[in-house]
This record gives C-alpha cells, structure tokens and sequence, in this order.
C-alpha cells in the first residue's frame, strides 16, 4: 500500500508483542453488526503517475486562456515564485498548529509577524493567526460586536454594498445565536449609503459595517458612517481588501473598532475559490473577545525572546461552550504564504501593485466607457473596480465575451435587481495594454 | 530576528514592483492614506533567508516523528501538493463559468462521491472550510431539521466529557444549550447519563466513534437507538475516521450528519495550522438542508454547482466563495493514489501501530483505559508522576521528548484524563520510529524518578528554552513596535 | 535594482568609510580607454511578473503535447514530485561545493549516499560524485583508462554501437592528448560486436569500451568482449544506462574496470538536453586516477561520524597541471535529484520501472511489427528500445508522424549510413496501452 | 543515520511503483541481475524527511552569508527557478525537431546574443557544461586555430601563478605545457616574467581579469598586445566578470575567447556542486572553432541548431545533448530580470562592498594588496596569527566563523598568498549584514589572540565538529557496506 512502511516481519513482529494472531483481531471490540459493506465509489489505488496524468487531464481541461477581468471579491495578482516555494517547504507545510511552542517558533514568529502586518495595514492595534475568509471573518466580527456592545443589542446593520456572499455567510453565522443581520440600503445614483440614511434607521444596533471599497468598488463615506455609529453607541466594522489598505486611509483611522477582510490578494491564488485567508484585527481593549488564535512575544528561561499562543481561554480547547468561536484549525500555510507576500513587496511595492491595478482599471473603465452605450454605472471614486451600465443585459454579454477569450465581470444582475445591465469590472496589474485592447475589442464586438 | 528588523526606508525589492503607471490622482485626498503601513522594506533574499530558516524551527512530519492524538499527523504526499498546485487549477477565478470549469468540478464531484461512500450517507457537501466549520453545518442542519418538522423547542446538544472542545463551542454557536453526559471507567459512554440527558428538548448528539479515547465505543447502536427514540439526530465527529476507514462507516452505526476532517484523514496537510476541510455527510433526511454550493449533474453529463436558487432550504453558505478547493484537490488526490483497498490498510495499519507503541509503554507509563483494545490513538496518564515527589508533569515530558527528535503528543486532552498523553503514531511510521518512542520515553521515565530537574527544565536543544507563558498573555505583546524585547 | 539591497543612504555611508566620493571612484584603477560601450543587446530589466509571462509564452509554444518515442539516451520515466520538491530546498539549491565539510553535511552525505547506490547499481567498489552526463563520463574514462594502463598504449577501443555522441565527445576530449579512439564495427545482422571481431584487431590497446545495452538497444556479449580485453592487458570500460542495471548483470560482475553511463533516467526532465548527471565508478585499486569529486564517511574530533571530500590530490585544485581532470563544478544537485529518486523507487521500485519500461517497448514493437513492411532490424535481445527496419526511409516517417503528435523515435541513417530506413524506439513505463495503440495507428496511417 | 538505516527488505513504495506488467522473459538468463543493486527500501515519508533533514545540515545562501571568493555567491531568484521549470521546458526531449521547439530555441539565441554583447565579442557558444569545460572549449579552439594557420609548434599556454587550478588543468587537457608567470607584489602581473614565457611556442595566454586576487590587471592591454605579438591567443577567464559587468568587456581588453560562470555571474544556482554553464565567447577569428551545437538563425527566422555538419570546423561536441539547457534558461530568466542598466548596477554594488569590507577589517587582519583598490573580492592574509605563538590557521578561523553563522570565505587559494581568505561578498549582501561580518571577524581575532584553544576547536555548534580528514583519505570509505563508523 502507498504511504505505509510495514513489511509483513514487522506486521508479525509487532502483532506477537501486542499478543494477537491477526489484524483483524485489533477490530474485535468493534460490533459486527456494522461492519463496512465494500466501497462502491472509491476505485482502486493509482500510483503517483497514474494520479498525475489523471490530474494534469482534469486541470488543462480548465486551461482556456480566459483573460481574467472580474474581481468581486477574489482578484488576480502576481505571485512572486518564492511565495509558494518558501511556504511549501516541509517544515510550514506539514507541522501542526504550534501548540509545542519550543518545537515551533518558525510558525510561531511568522505568525506574529502576520499579526504585526496586519495590525500595521489595518491601522489597528491588533490582529489575529487568521480565519476562515473573508465572509466568516466578517460573520464573526458582528459576533463579537454583539457581545462587545454594551447596550447589549443583537441588532447589526449591513449595508447592501457588503459582498452579498458576505452577508449571506453573516446570515448563516448569526441567526441560531439571535442576532438580527439588517439591510441598509445604498443610493442607486452613487452607490454608496448615503450616511444621512443612517439618521433614519431607528433605535439600538449593535454595530454597522462599513465596506470600504464596497462591492461595487466604491468609496463609502467611511469617516462619517463610523462617526455617526459611535455616536449612537455601536461599534464600527471595517470590511476591508488589505490591497486596498496601502492606498486607503486604514480602518484604525477612520474610526473602525474591528477590521475584517479577505487576505487573498495577499500571495494567495484564486485557487476556484480557496483556501483563503480571513483577517480580523481590532484594538486591544476588545482583543480579549476576539476569536482566533493569537501569539504573543515573550522570553524563555533564559530570557530570550521567543513565540507562544496566548489568550487561549478565549479559544473552544479551553473554554468549551462559552469559547468566542469554535474555530480551531484556521488558514495557517495561506497565513504564511501571506506573511512572505507582504515581506517581499514590502511596503511601496504593495502600494504600487494597488496603483498600477487602480490605474488599469481606470484605463480600462476609460477604454469601455468609449464605446457606445456603456458608461458609469455610479458617480464617484472606486478603488481598482468599477460598475459599468451596459446597454444591455450583462449576462448575454459576459456569455458572448467569454467565446472571445474574456472573462468580463460579475454580472450585477445576479445580486442586484435593477441592475441587470450592471457589469463590475477589474483589471489588476497582471493586465497589459494589449489585455485592456483585447477587452475593449471584444465588447465593442458583442454588444 | 524579525523580519523587521532586514528593513530599510527605501530598500525595495525591484523584481516584484509592477512597472506601470500608479496613478491615484483621482482618489479624493482626505481618502488617501498618508501613514505608513509598517510593512518591512527588505531585499527578496533577505526575505527568502528569513523564512527559510524561520521554518527550519518547526517539527513537522517532514523532519520528526509527531503522534499528536486526535490530529492524525501523517505522511503529506508530495505529489498530491503537485497535483494540487497545477495552473489550471490554481489561476481559476471563481466566477469562472462552469462550462470552463468541468475539469474542477469533475474532480470535485467524484470527490463528494467518494466521501459518501467512504461514511455511508447519502450526500456530501464540500463546503466547510473545517472539521468545526463542519460541525457547526452540522448544528446547524439539525436546527433546520427539527424546525422544518415543527419542533422549536429542541435546544439541547448533548455531548461526552471527553468530547474535543469544537463540539461544544459550536453546539453554542449553534444556539442551542451543551449537555454533558458521563464516561464509564471502562471508556464507554454511560447510557444512564445519556437516559438522563435525552428528553423532549435534546436536539441531538455529538459524539467521537473511537472517542477521544482513543476506544472504539461499543455501545454504538444502543446509543444511536435511544437518542433517535428521543427524536434527536447523531453527529458524528470524523476526526478519528482513521481508524475505522472502510472497517466501519457512521451511515452505519446510525449517524444522521458528520464531518470528515480532510486536512486529518486524507492528509492533506495541516499547513501550520490549516487550512482544512470539513465536508459534511448526510442522512438523507438531512439533504435538504446542506450548506451550498454542492456539485451537481446536468442531464447532458455536464457539472455545475447548485446554490439556494436549487436548494431553497439550505442552512446557507459557509464561506463566501465556494470551498477551499486546493485542499479538496490534495484530499483526492490522496483519496485516489490511495484506492479501496489502501483505506482498509491505513485503518489496520493505523490501530496496529497504535496497539503496538501502548504495549511497548505500559511497562513505563500507567496506561488509562488498560483493558480495552486502543483504536489508532490511546492514551497514557503521568499523574503517578506528577503526584510522586518528582513532581514531573506530562509538560515536562512533553517538553523533555523535543530533545530527543521527537515532537510530544497531545498532552492534557481529552480533560477527563489528569495529566495524559493522547498518542496517535498513524500508519505512516515504520516499526524502527516506533522503536526509537518507546526507548526515548522510557529514558525519559528514568530520568523523571533519578533526575526530576532534567525534565523539569526542558527542552535544552531548542531554538528557545521553556517560554513564558504567564508573561506572554500579562503583557500581550501582539505586533512588533520596534522593541526588543527584554530579559528578565 | 532588483536583488541589491543598498539605499542610498547605505551607499553613502559605505562610501563614507571607503574614502571615496562616488561608486566610480572604485573603478579608477581600470584604464578609460577599455571602458564599455553601452551594450545593445541586453535589453531593460523585467519585473519577475513580465519575466513569468515572456517565459511562459515560450515554454507554452513548445507544448505540442507530442507523445515521446524517442530515447536515444534520454529517457521519459516518472519522477516523484517529492524528488525536485526536495531537492530544490534552498539548502540543496544554493549552496556551493562542500568545501567547508561541517557546514555542508547535508550535500556531503547525499553525495556518499550517491556514491554507495551509483556502486551498488553498477557493482563495482567506488563511484565519484558525478561528472557533466553520459559523453563526457565515456570521454574522461578512456582518459583514466590511458593513465591506467599499464603498457602505456594509447589507443581505445570504441564500438560503432555506443552512442554517436558520446564517440564524438570522446573524440573532442582525447585529440590533445594523443589518445586515438578506434572504432570497431558491429555485425549489422545483430546490431552488436562480434566478439571474435576483436581477435581480428591487432597490437595493443589501453582499453575497450562496452556499451550495454547499445545504442540500438541491443545486448552486447559482454562478458566475451571484458574476458578477450582482459586478456590482451587492456581495461575494460562499460557504458551502461543505470535504470537497466536494475535488470542485467552489472559491470563489475561482468569484468569491467571502470563503468560509466548517463543518470539522466534517475530523476532528471529530459530539459532539451540537460542539465544531465555523469556517473563514474571504479575498483579501490583504480580509485586514484579517477577525474571528479569524492567523498568519505570519517569522524570527528568527537569521534561521531561525519563526511567529507577527500583524494583532492586528484582535483584541479591541488594538483593543478597534473590533475586527472580539469573538472571543478560538477552536477550537484542532478546528484541529489537522482539520490532522492533512487532512495524514493528504491530497488524493488526501480526494477519494476525498468521492467514494466521494457515490456512497454516489447509491446511496441509487437504492435509496429505487426504493420506490413516493419520488422526488427536485429534479432537478438535488446533492452527497453529496439531498431526497427520501415519498408520506407525513416526521416519522412518521422516527420509525418510528428504531425500526429507521436515524437516517433531516432532516424538511424542519421548516424549509420545503410540503415537509413532504420527507427529505433522506446517506450518507457510512462506509455499507456493508449498510447501504444495512438503510435501504431498513426504509422500505419504514414507508411 | 544513512538513508540505507530505513531500508528493510520487503518494504516498498507502491505510490511509485508502475502498475504495468514487468515481463523480463525474453532477455537471456545470464544476463538477468541475481545480485542485489544495493539500493535502500525505505518508506517514501521517511526518504522525505530524511533529504529535507540532511539538507538542513546545509550552510547555503538561502540561510546563510557565504562570501567565498572566486565563487559569487549572490541570491538565487526563486523567479528563475521557477520560470526554468515550467513544464514546456523541462519535458521537450532533445530529439524534438526544431519546428516544434522555438519556444526554447528562441530563448537560447536571444542568451547567445546577450551574452556575446556582455562579453564583447562576435558569438557565443552555449555549449560548454561549466567554467572548466568552457576553458577546454577555449584552448581547443586555440590549438585548432594555430593548427589551421600552420602553426603546430605552439604547445605552451602561460598561466599567472595566481591561476585558479582549472587553467594549468585544462591546459593539460588540450595537450598543452603550461607556462607559470609571477605577479608582482603590487598585484600586477610581472611583464618581464612575461617577457620571458613569451616564445614561437607560445599558443596562449590563460588569465582572470580581475585577477583571482580581487584586482584588476592594469597591465592588461600591453599584456594583450604582448602576447599577440608573439602570436599567441589571449583566453578570459570569466569567473571574476561580475565586477565588471557593463564596465569594460573582455573582447575590448583584447582578449579572443573566454568562458562565462553562468553559474556564478548569473547566478543560476550553484547547487551544492553545481551544474554550471561555461558558455565560451569568441572573437572573429575563432568563431569557425567553436562547440557545436550553436543556435542559429535561418531565412525565415525561424532557430534550429547547427552541428558539424553546418560547421565543418568545429572543435566538436562538449556533451553528448546540446548543453545544460536548465541552467541557461535560469541565466536568460536572470538576464532578464537584471537588464542592462542592472548588470552596471551588479558590478558597481559588488565591488562597493567588498571595498567596504576590506576598509572595515583593515583594522582586525592584514590585507594582501593594501594599496590596491579591491574589486569585487579581496585577499586577507592571516600569516601573522598562523606564525604567531597562538598558532591559529586560516582554517581555524574558517571553522570558528561558522559557530557564528557566517560561512568562511575561500581560503588557501589563490596559492601564491599563504594563509589566505578570498573574500567575496557580493551585490546581494545589505550593508548590515557585511557590519555583522566584521564583528564577527573582529571577535574571532580577539579570541585567537586571547584564547587561541577556541579557535583551534572550531566549531562547535554545527552537526558535526571538526572531522579527520587524513583518517578520511587513509580509510578511504568511499561507499556504505552495513558498518558503522567506529569512533577512534
Ligand atoms: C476530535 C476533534 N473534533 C473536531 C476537531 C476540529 O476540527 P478542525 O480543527 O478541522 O476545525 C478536531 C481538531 O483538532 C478534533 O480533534
Ligand atoms: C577563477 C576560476 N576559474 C575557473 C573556474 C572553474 O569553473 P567551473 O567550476 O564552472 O568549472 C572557477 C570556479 O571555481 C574559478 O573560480
């Protein structure tokens, strides 16, 4: 069999010192009544290249050559090769979640060093090993502020210009425990939420989220939605893209309480939609009711510095039912993959691949909007996407521009009733000239 | 050294810096960010050093024998990590039509396929990013069950007093209240404490088979008997699915839901950490309600996800996007080279490795649960030690193992156990590892009763000696603000 | 610049400290009138990101999908992905030879173990560390052969059946040294040398060089040809494919004195040629003279076992004009590749590739042979490849099939005149039924 | 533990072992191997984890400072690599006719046009497999040269003593004597030594510019002159040309052939040994000479490669397939990258370091050539510490570095300096790890005259200590038989 090393003398050898004939005899305690029927679906073994073939198969029949023009919450960056070379190495890929702090202070130190970028990003005082992804973080995060609000509401509101997976997960997440996910609705002209709009909605919440970019790409009026917030005594949530963050003013300065986002523009390929990479930081006042794991810097009996996990009673080994979460095995290997991205651009090279996508996109946009009938579909600033209006219906579009080799966006339709003829468009700096030509020719061709 | 310390105001690393214009003349000033963001300006070899030797600090099954019970730390293919890794499947965007994307989705359907035969329901979704994220699809599923029939006042998970601490945190986050039920001493559930439990309100029941006792618990069928008579409905908790592949399937031993633990079982690897998978199988009662997307056939033979469109009465969504495939993919890979067969080996391979090492221990170690048959993990109890005038804990032990090569097992789980080691060798280590174990315990053992100090002060050959963990969460030293940090 | 770390403020300090006002200030010793003019070839820098996509370009237009054939010395066969995983750890990758010995046990154990399996496999009592590839391995032992010999001739033997190539990289290497490379003819209705054929040759000879399998895949009488050189004084040289040493007898137990052969099936991409992996291996007696790198098991001052290079008196470095060869860098990590494939298939598993490599090729040859006017070009047995006669010249025929995506094999009229209508194939354990089936059909369909 | 330590017969792995029918009947019986091959069976984890650990045993540029002279150990891009190994590369075999192999073959002309723009001179052969095979490319062609003017009387090629071993050997090689020149003692080769090397029989002259003691030959067109003059070729030795890359051109100092160290230079890796590149650059007159296989051009601009046939005069085929085709692509990738404006970069960031480092540690050892500007190395001698009553060799400290995580520079070479280190640091080294450099050279010193018994131990914390080295020539255990290295 692959992957097992036993000969049938050690088989024997070992049965004889455990003092059983047979394998099978190790089962006894095991009731026959419910012993196995044979496997139907799984077949045979194949050998490694046997697997190869069969998979190089599956995966160049998913080769198209599709020049990739939709974000919507999953973008294409460049990788740089020591990414994935320095994070697949044995000892990241096959170690454990460091609970042996000694045995792991690779994990450890890179997980702090994640913390501290993040933190930095953000413009909070402090971050965790990560979560699931973008839409859990988020869930998790109007957790938290339900339990961090002291007016004790279960009420959190969600502009509509959230991700709508996102807020599908908050749904998902929150409504066992009671709390009440609730639309606020954006202005069709601009879309953003107009934060006067907030003066209407009456009564206690909890917390609103602020998307900054929001979905549509958007600049929300973030300072003044998070002021007025505070001022009724809710707690802010930042939902954030980290590329976002080296051109943006940081959460941490425009008033947020939490900041939560999707760590996959960090180095993380957008893989069909995963392993991403969940971010949550927040102040340290309320780090104590943050989930996740956390590492903190301290000294061994020498007094060297060294890496541990700490504020584990916040975490399910320990605390059981009353955890903040019951998460336990979070992202860690796209942690680190993140943590070499960041180290390795460091900071004016993020900044400048968020400005060469900006500046494609607005290219792009530029490209587009010259053809007959498509234009804004808002007024206002977007950070490196942006809703086009169509003269048509997106989707036949999308359909008609994915024969010529374009993947052209996310349909606003699909979300967004009203917006049928909304197409939300991205072009990172993985985009040439020729790439933004290539879009613009194929969509004069279609429409 | 932290990598913070290689940078340098305006060192940059010019391979990775995008060439074209940059251009943000258009975002409104008081938008734009004027403070820095603390990211570390070094040089790409600097980095590359950085990290390389960072992770030359870590234990993993790639330099050491790691038998961390309830992780099953097993041998991590290189070659699913290939295939995992091919273009095609890496620089797929999500929104990427199906009918680009049948190579993906094959290999996802046949996947749910396999999973559903291997636990013996009727469904798989994929969708869970982990075992826990798993378990609270599985809530949540139970949830929406009893709701659908009418039953609104089942809020009542009932779980063992070994379970893992991811089945009660969720049946919170779940909403419904954790009854804790009693464990025999001979390692079997107590079925009085579970008549006692069961009532009108229990929802359902979350167990481990083996336990986290490493004990394949027998009274399985009594169990599933009495709590569907109460009208509750069984989750089984995957994580020790090593031991019982193709031997036993949780169909049927009469669970209505389950996780597997993908990253645990099909080996995919733990990353560090993560990240995992935590697909769900279900009974066909509970179909309904699975999280989306799950993969679905056309008629024309062609694959395509469904959502809540298809599927109105689904719990929802676990993650914005679909799953975290690159682990779905290492999983069939792994599923695959290994085969039919290969599963009924591993579990076999997997207990006899683990009877093995307890026999070879009990001469040291007092054993807890000495006369049962283990399952692929078992588990060891130090509290003679701890107690004797040695005052040697299972940590010092623990601590004291990393000197030898070798990583310590889980120490202090289950909670019911004092002072235990939970071991799980897997299939994957040869007889002479297994050898090197019981002879470095049981040095370990001699230098406990002749020498307590030795142990009590490990490890010494370590990147660090014993960290301070009392310090650490005194002063949260969380992110790096250009201190070093102090002795003393 | 990429991968220079100095800012400016780092330069000016530096320069500081030097004493010197400028950078070129540093170039003032080299005359002005031999300074550079400004290169034209070399063009502006790439970002890895445009490198990534110029190279992909080119790599992509050479993926034809071609099913390969061909081996004629380079061989297709499976290489685990743990191989190039492990090998190209930055470790392995970038350190330089392992001069200082207690900073490079890692490469200095590998290279030992290298030395004990390239021993095994070729059964004789000590292998060096690698020399370039196959040619040159061949090239560099009749040199040791010459030194060897104890009547001091200078004339090796060279059977027109060992690989062109390698006849014409000796041919490069010994001119200079007065060494003259003769060659002897084979029987063209066997395809190997007749060993009464060496009776024929008169005088002396330093050595003979036995190829097996040879290059048209056949069997030679090598213990015939070892035992009728021996005689005559001279040595005896094999020149062996290291994946069939897992099935024929090996040279040492065959009367060679020095075995070299191409590790390129042990782990190596067939790369457009290389980087490949000579390997050379000898008796204790001739270890001395032989060219390349060695290293032994000792011990240290601790008395704990450890290794290091050792006979360095042999090496360039040491020895200088009198060394046994002027080789310095040789083909470390392609070392390592085939010590951790060779570790990974292990004996049973090489045999098996081996094996199921040549019923591949016995299958092939059933179904090509099985075409009107293809028959074998040789009787006799052959390993893993065999010479085909077509009932047309072979160049069309492989032209032609090209076309139908089969990389058909070696036209032999390109290196024997009268076999123009010759075509040796191979087909390794890669080749699948269907692939067998594809090139059947397709040379049926172009004959 | 030797990776024959994991091996038990019977034990294999089946995730590499073909699943196809292994029919051997049809080869002869005595053909049939009945011997063991003596390869290790061990399980494919513990291959793994037994490479990824020895390889941690490594010092390497990826994890440590490695300034060894003559070598340029500068960063090797993770972006080549990868680029190298893209699978269009890796899998073409070198059969595959030119009409389906431009990808490749376009790569390989643009190298031979930029390395020949590098270099100087009018083409460039990529054929040669390393620096040394370059040098007998180089004197091949010289000897074919002379040959084909009639001249078969030049057999001597004159060598400085500073040589590095691979020109008196690859002299040797081409049948040539070898004529030693002196340097004087400011570094510069000693013209009237040459005057008296020169003679008919001079084929050439083989020199490193800069030389391999870090300096660069002022002398070099007069040198130049001289030897044509005396109708001799003048051959370059390319391992010292990252000093001077875009600063001056060897075909511009006079030089006719020479070889590139891509390996070096261009930074392909070194790998443990290598492999290299040794591509040979020829002026005019040499170019019919040169090692075929070389990319051309044709009418309709498409590449194919020209062999003997083309080039009737070639001095023939370094290897048996066209080159080591991976570590050109990792130049080309690296090229690329660096651009034109960055190899003047490379040149001067070198060569400011290593004057840096010289300046710095002026004060701690004493400099061979003080009075001479440093290139991009510089030799240090330790005479004084060896012959002082401390007795502590160049090695000593060489071994001290170690213990604190610096790998020693080159020592004992070049020859004509005794009790030397060759410091290289390269452009890729910051500034602060070149201070860290010094402090520990600093420290060593003050050790070796405090307390010289440290240094002479050396080191002390790497996985072995100092090993015996005549014990390892009088033993000659050259390959594992089942014993174990007895200590004593
Ligand atoms: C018994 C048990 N249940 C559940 C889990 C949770 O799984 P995950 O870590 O994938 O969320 C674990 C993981 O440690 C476990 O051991
Ligand atoms: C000065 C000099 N010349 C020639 C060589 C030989 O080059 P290679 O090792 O590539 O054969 C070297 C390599 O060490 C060298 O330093």
């Amino acid at each position: 069999m692959p992957f097992i090393p036993h000969t049938e003398a050690d088989v024997q050898e070992m049965l004889d010192t455990i003092g059983v004939s047979s394998i099978d005899e190790l089962f006894a305690e095991i009731p026959e009544a419910i012993r196995a029927k044979p496997l139907e679906k799984v077949p045979e073994g194949l050998n490694e290249m046997e697997l190869m073939r069969l998979m190089r198969e599956r995966a160049a029949a998913d080769e198209h050559g599709l020049r990739t023009f939709v974000g919507a919450g999953v973008y294409e960056h460049h990788i740089p090769a020591a990414v994935w070379e320095v994070a697949t190495r044995g000892e990241y890929y096959s170690a454990y979640t460091p609970y042996q702090a000694e045995a792991s202070q690779g994990t450890l130190q890179t997980i702090y060093e994640f913390q501290t970028m993040i933190a930095g990003l953000t413009g909070m005082e402090a971050a965790n090993a990560s979560l699931y992804e973008g839409g859990t973080a988020l869930a998790e995060a109007i957790l938290m502020a339900v339990r961090a609000h002291k007016g004790k509401s279960h009420r959190v509101l969600v502009p509509e210009t959230v991700h709508p997976s996102y807020r599908r997960v908050a749904a998902s997440y929150c409504g066992a425990q009671d709390v009440v996910v609730e639309t606020i609705p954006y202005d069709p002209a601009k879309g953003t939420v107009d934060p006067a709009a907030l003066d209407a909605i009456e009564g206690d919440f909890a917390a609103l989220v602020v998307p900054q970019p929001n979905f549509f790409g958007r600049l929300e009026g973030e300072a003044a939605l998070a002021a007025k917030a505070a001022d009724r005594g809710a707690l802010v949530i930042a939902s954030v893209n980290p590329m976002a963050l080296s051109v943006l003013t940081s959460p941490g300065e425009w008033g947020a309480d939490i900041a939560v986002g999707e760590g996959q523009p960090l180095g993380i390929p957008m893989s069909s939609g995963g392993p991403f990479l969940g971010l949550m930081a927040t102040s340290k006042k309320l780090v104590r009711q943050m989930p996740g794991r956390l590492v903190a810097r301290t000294v061994d009996t020498d007094g060297r510095e060294g890496f541990t996990l700490t504020l584990q009673a916040r975490e399910q080994h320990i605390r059981r039912a009353k955890a903040k979460s019951n998460i336990c095995t979070n992202q860690g290997l796209a942690m680190t993959a993140a943590t070499i991205y960041m180290a390795l651009v460091g900071e004016a090279g993020l900044t400048q691949v968020a400005g060469v996508s900006h500046t494609n996109t607005r290219k792009l946009v530029a490209r587009l909007t010259a053809i007959k009938g498509v234009e804004p579909l808002f007024e206002g600033p977007y950070f490196h996407e942006a809703a086009l209006r169509l003269p048509k219906p997106a989707t036949g579009v999308t359909t008609a521009l994915t024969e010529r080799g374009i993947l052209g966006g996310f349909e606003l339709g699909r979300e967004y009733s009203g917006l049928e003829n909304g197409l939300l468009v991205c072009a990172t700096e993985t985009k040439t000239e020729a790439d933004l030509d290539a879009y613009a020719e194929a969509l004069e061709a279609v429409l | 050294m932290l990598i913070f310390d290689h940078s340098r105001d305006e060192r940059s690393n010019k391979a990775q810096m995008p060439a074209g214009e940059a251009d943000l003349s258009d975002l409104p000033g008081d938008r734009r960010r004027s403070s820095s963001t603390g990211l570390p300006q070094a040089s790409e070899m600097d980095v590359v050093r950085h990290y390389t030797r960072l992770s030359q600090k870590n234990f993993a099954i790639d330099t050491h024998f790691y038998p961390l019970g309830s992780c099953t730390m097993k041998y991590n293919p290189r070659g699913s990590n290939e295939a995992a890794m091919l273009p095609g499947f890496l620089g797929r965007h999500p929104e990427t039509p199906a009918a680009y994307s049948q190579g993906i989705l094959s290999v996802l359907w046949d996947l749910q396929e396999m999973l559903a035969d291997i636990c013996g329901m009727h469904a798989v979704s994929l969708a869970p990013a982990a075992g826990a994220q798993g378990e609270y699809a599985g809530v949540a599923m139970i949830r929406s069950y009893h709701q659908a029939h009418g039953n609104h006042d089942r809020d009542e998970i009932i779980v063992p007093d070994s379970a893992h601490g991811t089945n009660p945190a969720t049946a919170s986050m779940g909403g419904f209240r954790t009854v804790e039920i009693q464990t025999k001493p001979d390692g079997d559930i107590d079925l009085d404490s579970l008549d006692e439990a069961l009532s009108e309100r229990t929802a359902g029941l979350m167990i481990t088979n083996p336990s986290t006792l490493g004990l394949f618990e027998r009274g399985i069928k009594e169990i599933a008997d009495k709590v569907h008579d109460a009208g509750g409905l069984l989750y089984y908790d995957g994580a020790n699915l090593n031991a019982i592949l193709g031997k036993v399937r949780p169909g049927e031993m009469g669970f209505d839901v389950m996780h597997f633990n993908l990253h645990k079982t099909f080996s995919t690897p733990h990353g560090g950490g993560g990240p995992g998978a935590g697909s769900v199988g279900l009974s066909e009662r509970l179909v309904p309600f699975a999280p989306v997307p799950l993969v679905a056939q056309a008629e024309n033979g062609s694959y395509y996800l469904q959502y809540e469109q298809q599927r109105p009465d689904t719990i929802g969504r676990m993650t914005a996007f679909p799953a975290n495939v690159g682990v779905l993919l290492r999983a069939y890979a792994y599923l695959r080279m290994v085969g039919r067969e290969g599963l009924e080996r591993i579990a076999e391979h997997a207990v006899l490795n683990s009877n093995y090492l307890l026999e070879r221990l009990r001469r040291y170690y007092k054993v807890a649960y000495p006369d049962r048959r283990a399952m692929h993990e078992f588990i060891l109890t130090l509290e003679d030690l701890a107690k004797s005038d040695a005052h040697v804990s299972a940590m010092d032990v623990a601590k004291r193992m990393l000197d030898f090569g070798m990583h310590a097992p889980t120490a202090y789980f289950p909670l019911s156990v004092p002072e235990c080691f939970l071991v799980e060798p897997t299939e994957s280590e040869a007889k002479e590892t297994l050898d090197q174990f019981v002879a470095v315990l049981a040095d370990i053992r001699n230098e406990a009763e002749s020498d307590p100090e030795i142990p009590k002060n490990a490890p010494y050959s370590l990147p660090v000696k014993r960290l301070d963990d009392v310090r650490a969460a005194k002063e949260l030293d969380l992110t790096y603000t250009g201190e070093p940090k102090a002795a003393g």
